[in-house]
């Protein structure tokens, strides 16, 4: 879905010119979903490689992604966000594909690392070149492993992304 | 209108026999340590049947490594066990000037048992995290995870990167440690002993701790032999096998320290072995800070980074299997000794080798990693069978593999 | 013992399979023929000023690059070591060029299991007795064994679980579930003006 | 007239304890955030106090996932029945002299049987997910509940023999001549065996197996996902706030305090019941978890003879003594 550009709810006529906008109800509506994603993002588990790693360290006590509302969750079921942290495998990929197939919209997709962004310098025969050849990546978060901070950045930018979405919650409810 | 209710689960029938129950777990599982999977046989909650399947990180490391240059092979041996990647460079790099035949000055040799002694803490500690957090104490994570970070911003003081180094150079390291860094090190040894006494406090007086782990996943010394377990897993077992001590590397043969063994092979005896080594390398990182002679780091036969040094090569332009840009060296000259080697190393895990051909030229015609974690893993099935389904994460955390290096 | 002299003792009880020896920075490996490879390791597991208890590695290599034209292209390479007697040992058994197999040694040390899957599987050396001979790495479904040198480092063909994927994402697309089309290197279209 | 006032007690009953669901959630993470040696929620809201309310839309508005080879029916009752068992116990609970919805004759019955219901949900949940891991988590739970609910029962009677009733006012009342006005001291047994039931009915850590997220992914909630996923979470925090209700009922004598609190008699009772929560959270910060077969033990062969011998002792006593 994303960003909708085109305003389905208002049908125009000849002659009637468009405000940009949104609807009086529905836009504090949309910002309060808005704040409420954004401020509860829960990733699902999804460490591969190195990156793992720091992603725990970020969830660990000197970083503490907890401060964000930020909760690791087990279940993809449960979750909004999927941090990939590593290198994805072509073995791997469809497992991937499957994990993100489970969780529920709106989801999110973060790549951590150059591997997930790009392959990094796994150039070889077993190894994908970037998560984005499976997922709709949202965030990339370069480095090989990006340090806990950067990865603390990715989400801060899913933040705002997320928070200029509107009305990502009309399709399935 | 519901649909018929389709039973993919096999829900047991009595028929006499064990009645089965397949459970799948991982490769996205928190327990898995990462991408393994376990392909589980249930009784209940009895494992009747456990085999474990690897290879979800196998990102073609030994084929890779034939096609660069042995300084280049050198930052892939970081994203071996990413954990303790200091120790895998070492060993990394001791195989190749080994097989090379370059030597490493002393003061290079004392530093590099430094950074693997703190290796291996940074290592039992994350190991410690999720083999609590695995059995259900959440807690430790977090306490390991603090002082695991003043490890990675010594590191970070040393080096410049927090989990993957490339610090060891073959014939040295890369720079010098600042009076900073032994300082912080000194101040981080002298608190860390007592942090150990916390988490010990936190577990290992603790009933519920005791009964998870003593008398589970017993593996008798033998056994352990037959299956190839090294590192902390077959001295829990009894077995005294430390490579620092039967085959000492760098400067381990001028410092004292004991191998902690265990007797009874369960996953209490591994994780007290673990935790006397913690207070080992304290003692092993004391001493060379005390014994740290002065003297050059890197050896003056070491191989340079752009092109050998030792022999003047002929080098052709791009176009070639790197792409443009990159300058290969011709296959074909005899630059460096040929033969083969293999030098293991002990690293947190166990026992890692590296087996090394080389055909003379810049690159290693074939690199074999015998990653400890591989051979952990596939002892699994043995150890776990028979037990409980929450043994089994038990065990994988008492195994300490990491799967990075277990598929290379 | 010397690994000079665990050889000639090798050399002495198994003359007919002995072919070379190797030495190379003091590491002594010898070259044997892979018909009997299962009495040697025993013999050398077994033997009581041997007793080389702990197969540290084992792996197959691919010579047929090498500059040496007397070795066979395939090699499974076994390197022993003893932890009570503290000497080791390689073997290297020499297993021809087509179709390359040998007995597997799971008999006597049960974590030779998976370095034999392994090799069988990046290697494609197949072990004669080997109780679950699968690959192991890679998916059952691969073509081809990587780590000889024949194969390219990116590999031959796309493996078929890759391409099912791609499918299965390009259908999925279909019925919106990205219809935005971030997904697959696409870089997401600016904000139009309404 | 009596019907509408009953209908507003509700209401506000009602809201009160989802807030206080809410922030018992912000509370633990909170709490357990410090003694972790970090912060907790920090961002959403001054301090993260706006942290439930952020969970709380954003699961409201996530897509509703039922999967395909999931029971629908029962799929969709299984957190309902949580959630409803869960808060109609609520009822009877007495927050001070006279703050009860229903004062009736069999209130602690009623509570048991309430919470032995809301297990009918977890094993519901567990079975129509048909995913292997919410099956094992069904099961898991279904016998932890079976064995922990007799113990449970069993260290409660000692409580009714002392007070001789089963009216919750009542046994509030009965304590207040015992010694510091609660049952804690003459039912230590009774309170002991109590506590680690409760912490086994609620499904807390060290008895947290039916959701061991190390083994079970999420146990029986694996499948379920956006709002019946919170409904399952809001069942489980109301469940400890009901086990700590009875606790704070049955042995630390309920709303009686050193003095009474004018204007707001439920003080004293919602401090204890907080002391309880307090407990839980820490005690999930400090210890691992049970093995299942380790929790049957405890469970069958030290709990139930311990809660035995304490009816026994304490009918004894009572016959003795008058």
């Amino acid at each position: 879905m994303g960003e909708i550009t085109e305003p389905s709810m208002v049908k125009l006529e000849e002659g009637v010119r468009y405000i940009p906008g949104v609807n009086a109800l529905l836009g504090p509506l949309n910002a309060l979903v808005n704040w409420g994603r954004a401020g509860s993002i829960w990733p699902v588990t999804f460490g591969l490689a190195c990156c793992a790693i720091e992603m725990m360290d970020a969830g660990a006590s000197t970083n503490d992604l907890d401060r964000f509302g930020i909760l690791f969750r087990a279940s993809p079921r449960q979750a909004d966000c999927m941090v990939v942290a590593g290198t994805l495998t072509k073995k791997m990929a469809p497992v991937l594909r499957r994990v993100y197939d489970q969780m529920p919209e709106p989801r999110y997709v973060l790549a951590m690392g150059s591997c997930a962004c790009s392959g990094g310098v796994f150039d070889t025969y077993a190894v994908t070149q970037g998560v984005d050849q499976i997922l709709p990546v949202d965030v990339y978060v370069p480095g090989c492993p990006p340090r806990p901070e950067a990865l603390m950045e990715g989400f801060i930018k899913l933040q705002e992304k997320i928070r200029k979405e509107q009305f990502r919650w009309s399709q399935w409810r | 209108m519901t649909p018929p209710l389709k039973q993919t689960l096999e829900i047991p029938v009595a028929d006499g026999e064990a009645e089965r129950y397949s459970l799948r777990m991982g490769p996205q599982h928190p327990a898995t340590h990462g991408v393994l999977r376990v392909d589980l046989e249930l009784d209940g909650e009895t494992i009747i049947e456990c085999k474990p399947q690897v290879g979800y990180l196998h990102r073609g490391f030994e084929k890779l490594a034939e096609n660069r240059t042995y300084s280049q092979a050198l930052i892939l041996t970081d994203r071996l066990d990413y954990i303790a990647a200091m120790a895998n460079n070492v060993g990394y790099c001791l195989a190749v000037e080994k097989l090379l035949a370059i030597s490493v000055p002393l003061r290079a040799q004392y530093i590099r048992t430094l950074v693997c002694e703190m290796s291996r803490l940074c290592s039992h500690l994350l190991w410690l995290a999720t083999h609590a957090l695995d059995i259900g104490a959440m807690t430790v994570f977090l306490y390991c995870f603090r002082e695991r970070e003043i490890l990675l911003d010594l590191f970070e003081e040393l080096c410049g990167a927090r989990l993957t180094f490339s610090y060891p150079r073959i014939g040295g390291v890369r720079q010098d440690v600042t009076s900073y860094f032994i300082d912080e090190l000194q101040r981080f040894l002298d608190i860390f002993p007592s942090r150990i006494a916390e988490y010990e406090t936190l577990i290992d007086t603790n009933r519920i701790w005791l009964k998870r782990t003593v008398g589970v996943g017993v593996v008798s010394g033998d056994q352990a032999l037959a299956l190839g377990l090294t590192g902390a897993c077959l001295r829990g077992s009894g077995v005294d096998y430390d490579l620092r001590k039967h085959q000492p590397y760098d400067a381990y043969d001028q410092v004292e320290f004991e191998v902690p063994l265990g007797s009874d092979g369960d996953i209490y005896a591994r994780y007290r072995c673990r935790m006397e080594e913690m207070h080992q390398s304290v003692h092993i990182i004391q001493q060379c800070i005390d014994q740290l002679p002065p003297g050059p780091i890197i050896g003056l036969d070491a191989p340079d980074l752009v092109m050998p040094n030792k022999v003047p090569a002929r080098i052709e332009a791009g176009s070639s299997t790197y792409g443009t840009g990159l300058i290969r060296l011709i296959r074909d000259r005899d630059l460096y000794l040929s033969g083969d080697i293999y030098v293991a190393t002990e690293v947190p895990k166990g026992e890692l080798g590296f087996y090394f051909i080389s055909d003379g030229n810049n690159r290693p015609y074939r690199m074999h990693i015998r990653s400890p974690s591989f051979i952990h893993i596939g002892a699994l099935a043995t150890i776990a069978k028979g037990e409980m389904l929450a043994d089994l994460i038990a065990n994988i955390g008492s195994l300490d593999v990491v799967l990075g290096e277990s598929d290379r | 013992m010397e690994s000079m002299a665990i050889a000639d003792r090798l050399r002495a009880e198994f003359p007919d399979e002995f072919l070379d020896t190797v030495t190379h920075q003091g590491q002594t490996a010898v070259i044997i023929r892979p018909g009997r490879i299962v009495a040697i390791l025993r013999w050398l597991r077994d033997t009581d000023d041997l007793r080389l208890n702990h197969l540290r590695s084992l792996c197959g290599v691919d010579n047929v690059r090498r500059k040496d034209p007397r070795l066979s292209r395939f090699e499974v390479v076994y390197n022993l070591y003893s932890i009570p007697l503290r000497h080791e040992i390689r073997i290297r058994a020499e297993v021809g060029d087509k179709e390359p197999a040998i007995d597997s040694v799971v008999g006597l040390w049960s974590g030779a299991n998976w370095l034999e899957r392994e090799t069988y599987d990046l290697m494609g050396i197949s072990f004669n007795g080997h109780p679950d001979l699968r690959r192991v790495l890679l998916p059952e479904d691969w073509k081809g064994h990587p780590l000889r040198k024949e194969y390219p480092l990116k590999g031959k063909e796309e493996w078929t679980g890759i391409t099912e994927l791609l499918e299965k994402i390009k259908e999925l697309d279909q019925h919106g579930f990205d219809p935005a089309g971030h997904a697959h290197g696409q870089n997401q279209p600016d904000e139009e003006e309404p | 007239m009596t019907i509408l006032l009953m209908l507003v007690q509700i209401i506000v009953l009602f809201v009160l304890v989802m807030l206080h669901v809410a922030y018992a959630t912000y509370f633990e993470r909170k709490i357990i955030g410090h003694m972790q040696v970090r912060l907790g929620p920090m961002q959403v809201g001054w301090h993260g106090l706006l942290q439930p309310i952020a969970d709380g839309i954003k699961s409201f508005f996530k897509e509703d996932i039922i999967p395909e080879q999931a029971d629908r029916p029962t799929f969709m009752a299984a957190p309902i029945i949580c959630l409803v068992a869960m808060m109609t116990s609520l009822a009877v609970l007495p927050f001070a002299k006279g703050w009860v919805l229903a004062d009736i004759n069999i209130g602690l019955l009623f509570i048991f049987a309430m919470s032995s219901l809301a297990s009918y949900g977890v094993v519901l949940a567990g079975w129509a997910s048909n995913s292997k891991f919410s099956f094992l988590g069904g099961l898991r739970s279904m016998a932890q509940v079976i064995s922990y609910e007799i113990a449970m029962g069993l260290s409660l009677v000692g409580v009714m023999l002392m007070s001789g009733s089963l009216n919750l006012t009542q046994i509030v009342e009965a304590q207040g001549n015992s010694i510091l006005g609660m049952y804690l001291l003459p039912q230590c047994i009774g309170f002991f065996v109590f506590f680690i039931s409760m912490l086994a009915e609620t499904n807390r850590v060290p008895f947290d197996l039916p959701e061991a997220e190390t083994e079970l992914v999420s146990g029986y909630c694996t499948e379920y996902s956006g709002m019946r996923y919170a409904i399952f979470f809001m069942a489980e925090y109301i469940g400890m706030m009901v086990m700590a209700a009875i606790g704070t009922v049955c042995f630390l004598g309920g709303w009686n305090g050193p003095f009474a609190v004018p204007f707001f008699p439920p003080l004293w009772f919602l401090l204890k019941i907080y002391l309880f929560m307090f407990i839980f959270i820490w005690i999930r910060a400090t210890l691992p978890r049970y093995r299942y077969d380790q929790l049957m033990d405890l469970g069958w062969k030290l709990l139930i003879p311990l809660a035995l011998v304490n009816i026994v002792v304490t009918a004894c006593l009572k016959a003795m003594i008058g």
